[in-house]
């Protein structure tokens, strides 16, 4: 059951790596004839030492900010030569993404080029220290959007890039989790059977950044998803499919307490109001995209 | 025989392009970089040319989107001018440190503040650390001459490097004159298509834009240091291997125009050439000895070159079409004189012009020598750089 | 061994790099749990478990002991131990 | 600009070198602008800007007044103005020959629409021999293609015949 491994051994991803884990998954979906390409990050820095890449596909990196416009590029030079049946993938982190590489990845969505974009989403800028993405979850604590007396963490929402994907009228966007590796996996695949440019954001915690036991990656993923905090759903030619429904709601408070990020929303009272903003905020999404099915959670976190 | 007609510099530049069938063209609007860009859309609308002409949403793009393409293995090209160059800057860095021979046009345009549209080489010259080939050309038949050259140049094993060809804006990108465009069977035997030493190929797994610490590179920078000064004597070949199969010859890394008995020699870059060089022959009619030196490849730059243009000149005027501000010169300026640096060197007479689109007439040019003949004749003159027709009004 | 020009190299070469000493914990398979379902094996961020004969093995050499294996393996079938160094 | 490239195709028609470029300083559509070309013998190296012009055309007489039209016009020059008015009705005040020239309307009869590049240039053909009649033709064909280019071709040597039979 295992295949020829294409993301090699002896990378230096930290232990427990939600980004790798990814990585990993997507490259199984993709098998051999595909070429990847990566904007600076995490990922492209474990993986692409000189001489000791870990990577078994070619892979490109370039830039922070143009993963799209490379992707793009390679992709017109395939067509061009008549090697079409190789496939193009971008995986990039959130801060390559959502934020300094939105600009390419909406030009590359808006060309149409046959690439499929996986957007890693780790929800902060790991590859620095953990400073705050427009991926990060409201109210965790990074290095530039310290808790602190006088804060609560980071105080904006997370940016719905997936639904800004959508909104380039491409054929196929998705969202996923490590959690859920057959789901990410499959979604990776289907996303190569369309014509056009496709986007895939896959949630992939980071055990150093979020502050949580490296054995817990998978399990931190799922409680994103079983809580509602990270909506998992699939969309074709501009309507949603699919959504992952949720067999039991959890409460946020779960998915929080295990990761040092939110400590101090635990630490006094103070936090509760920002604990109950950020339920509702799950509430929202269940109710919106229909996570539940019949069931609805009201979790009173007071 | 190619075809002689009167074309806009724009054209020769979109007709030479053409010809060196690229796989990949980026496309992002900017004045006066325009034309290119439209006329090869055209030849693309019209069937003539076949490629992936993509139309993008920055010129950090554009310039990524090439390289992408060549890094897959094919032949690209872009062009920018002026804000747009400074977008792209990053990438060309990128780009040549990973050794992918794309090709450029640089459309030169000043770059603001103040917004200014007219050329000057402010923009262009920013590039001098990026370890691309920088070519200079002085009217359009060079531009498209050039263009042809540089994806030899760039593509070259040794050299596998990007070539950025500096084109004035306006002075040549929007002038009609003549020029000769050459059969296509002709440039494609001068110029086969692009054989990568790497590529992207799943039967080949390369890992492009890995990471080198302490350990090698600084050693990574000596190779590229090694590609970009060897790139000289392949500069000098493939213009000489032009000349042999087109009849054409604009010098390698530098021209030499009446230099050989000069006293006073004019060193400068881009289109202001013709202008000096109409201006030598009226001045050589009043017997006064002057020539000019075009540099023609900025980077790498000509250094022994220009040691032996000037060995027996008494004054070098260098003309900059850009400051290096805080400096108190040009860029070309500054290199020169480290060029020539030790004894027995000429005398270097530094001038801007043509900043902004600044106009240079003979008449300007008539000024300057003066000047440096009272140099060469021993007389004591400022050694700091002269605005030639600066409006003293303005800043006084 | 003169290096490449620009920095391209082949792909895999991380393998020269051992990140079996990072580890603290080690993950040990109890084979008579095992059935090879290949949860470890989908998860490990270090491809460092194969299925051999419906069986995770792991590969010392290179896993780093984060325990997402052990965690996540529905027949806990597989151990954390202080790994004697 | 437009006449100023046809100038310069016709010129090289002619056997000649030519040289053409306009002075842009981001002006819109509709601004006055300003094209130069050089015609010569030999290769044209020379890139300033022309101060002491051979000729003017002066393509919209409503500029007299506002831009100095007559600038480094020599005495021996001459001034080709599209206007239906005679030449010292216009009020320019110089010793270089005035010539007015209405062009509008014979684009207006020929083309259909006061496009008047062709028109000038026939007439200027007519008026100077520095551009043969001939040659026009090919730099018209160049520029317009089909209809477009046999209007274009008539409006030039409507103009070009009027102002010979005027002269």
């Amino acid at each position: 059951m295992t295949q020829k491994e294409l993301f090699a051994s002896g990378h230096r991803g930290c232990p427990g790596c939600g980004a790798a884990m990814a990585t990993r998954m997507m490259l199984r979906a993709t098998g051999d004839d595909v070429i990847v390409v990566s904007p600076t990050g995490c990922l492209e820095t474990f993986t692409s030492m000189y001489g000791e890449s870990c990577w078994e596909v070619p892979w490109f990196h370039g830039l922070f900010e143009n993963a799209g416009a490379i992707a793009s590029g390679v992709e017109a030079a395939l067509k061009m030569q008549g090697r079409t049946d190789t496939k193009v993938v971008a995986i990039g982190g959130d801060g390559g993404t959502f934020d300094i590489g939105i600009g390419a990845l909406s030009g590359m969505l808006e060309r149409g080029h046959n690439v499929t974009y996986i957007c890693y989403d780790n929800e902060a800028y790991m590859n620095t220290g953990v400073q705050r993405s427009s991926a990060t979850t409201p109210y965790a604590s990074t290095t530039t959007s310290p808790a602190g007396s006088h804060s609560m963490g980071k105080t904006r929402p997370k940016k719905n890039l997936a639904a800004i994907a959508l909104a380039h009228d491409v054929p196929y966007v998705a969202t996923a989790s490590i959690a859920y590796p057959q789901d990410f996996m499959n979604k990776v695949k289907k996303s190569l059977t369309f014509q056009g440019s496709r986007f895939i954001h896959v949630h992939a915690p980071c055990p150093i950044g979020w502050g949580f036991d490296t054995a817990l990656t998978v399990e931190v993923g799922r409680l994103a998803v079983e809580t509602g905090l990270m909506p998992i759903w699939e969309a074709e030619y501009g309507e949603i499919t699919k959504v992952r429904k949720i067999r039991e709601v959890k409460p946020i408070e779960e998915y929080l307490k295990v990761q040092r990020r939110f400590r101090h929303l635990f630490a006094s009272d103070a936090g509760k109001k920002e604990l109950a903003a950020l339920q509702e905020l799950c509430n929202k999404n269940i109710e919106k995209m229909g996570l539940a099915g019949e069931r609805k959670v009201t979790t009173d976190v007071s | 025989m190619g075809k002689k007609a009167v074309i806009e510099g724009s054209m020769a530049i979109a007709i030479a392009v053409k010809q060196a069938r690229p796989h990949v063209i980026s496309a992002y609007p900017i004045t006066p970089q325009t034309h290119i860009m439209e006329f090869l859309a055209d030849f693309v609308a019209n069937g003539e040319l076949k490629t992936e002409y993509l139309r993008v949403d920055s010129e950090f793009s554009a310039a990524s989107v090439a390289q992408g393409a060549v890094a897959a293995g094919s032949r690209a090209y872009t062009a920018s001018a002026s804000q747009g160059l400074l977008l792209m800057t990053e990438v060309l860095y990128n780009v040549a440190g990973m050794r992918l021979p794309m090709v450029l046009t640089g459309v030169n345009r000043s770059v603001g503040t103040p917004v200014n549209i007219q050329p000057d080489h402010q923009d262009t010259v920013l590039f001098r650390d990026t370890g691309m080939i920088q070519l200079y050309v002085e009217d359009a038949q060079e531009a498209y001459d050039a263009h042809v050259q540089a994806f030899r140049i760039a593509e070259d094993r040794d050299v596998l490097l990007p070539v950025l060809v500096c084109v004035d804006g306006w002075t040549i990108s929007h002038t009609f004159e003549p020029v000769e465009v050459e059969e296509q069977e002709k440039i494609d035997a001068f110029l086969p298509p692009y054989k990568p030493l790497y590529h992207l190929d799943p039967k080949k797994p390369y890992t492009f834009g890995s990471i080198s610490i302490d350990k090698d590179l600084m050693e990574f920078r000596y190779l590229h240091e090694e590609a970009i000064q060897g790139a000289k004597a392949k500069i000098e070949a493939i213009a000489r291997e032009f000349e042999k199969t087109f009849g054409r010859y604009y010098g390698g890394l530098t021209q030499s125009y009446k230099t050989e008995d000069a006293d006073i020699v004019f060193v400068a870059m881009g289109s202001i050439i013709g202008t000096l060089k109409e201006a030598v022959d009226e001045l050589r009619a009043q017997g006064k000895k002057v020539g000019v030196l075009k540099v023609r490849s900025y980077r790498p730059f000509p250094v022994e070159e220009i040691r032996a243009a000037l060995a027996n000149a008494k004054v070098a005027c260098v003309i900059d079409r850009a400051i290096s501000i805080g400096f108190g010169a040009g860029p070309l300026t500054i290199d020169t004189q480290a060029a020539l640096y030790g004894p027995n060197a000429p005398q270097v007479l530094p001038f801007y012009a043509g900043l902004g689109g600044k106009d240079v007439e003979l008449k300007h040019v008539a000024e300057m020598v003066a000047k440096a003949e009272k140099a060469a004749a021993g007389e004591a003159v400022s050694a700091e750089p002269e605005y030639v027709n600066i409006n003293w009004n303005l800043v006084s | 061994m003169r290096l490449n020009a620009g920095a391209v190299c082949a792909g895999g070469g991380s393998y020269v790099n051992k990140t079996g000493h990072w580890r603290t914990f080690i993950p040990r398979v109890d084979t008579d749990k095992c059935n090879g379902c290949g949860i470890c094996y989908t998860y490990c961020p270090d491809s460092s478990i194969e299925i051999v004969e419906k069986t995770a093995q792991i590969d010392y050499d290179y896993c780093k002991g984060c325990g997402v294996c052990a965690h996540e393996c529905p027949r806990e079938a597989i151990a954390m131990e202080e790994e004697r160094k | 600009m437009i006449t100023a490239e046809l100038f310069a195709i016709a010129a090289f028609a002619d056997g000649k070198y030519s040289q053409a470029f306009p002075y842009f300083g981001g002006e819109r559509r509709g601004a006055p602008v300003q094209a130069f070309v050089r015609i010569d013998d030999r290769p044209i190296r020379l890139r300033s800007k022309i101060y002491n012009p051979d000729y003017v055309i002066l393509q919209d007489p409503s500029l007299i007044g506002i831009v100095d039209v007559l600038q480094g016009l020599g005495e021996d020059g001459m001034i080709l103005v599209n206007s239906e008015l005679l030449p010292e009705e216009i009020g320019l005040d110089t010793k270089a020959r005035v010539v007015t020239f209405p062009a509008t309307k014979i684009a207006l009869e020929t083309l259909g629409v006061p496009i008047t590049n062709t028109a000038i240039m026939g007439a200027f053909s007519a008026l100077t021999g520095e551009i043969t009649i001939d040659a026009l033709k090919p730099a018209i064909e160049e520029k317009f293609t089909g209809e477009l280019g046999e209007k274009n071709l008539l409006a030039a040597t409507t103009a070009y015949e009027r102002v010979r039979a005027s002269l």
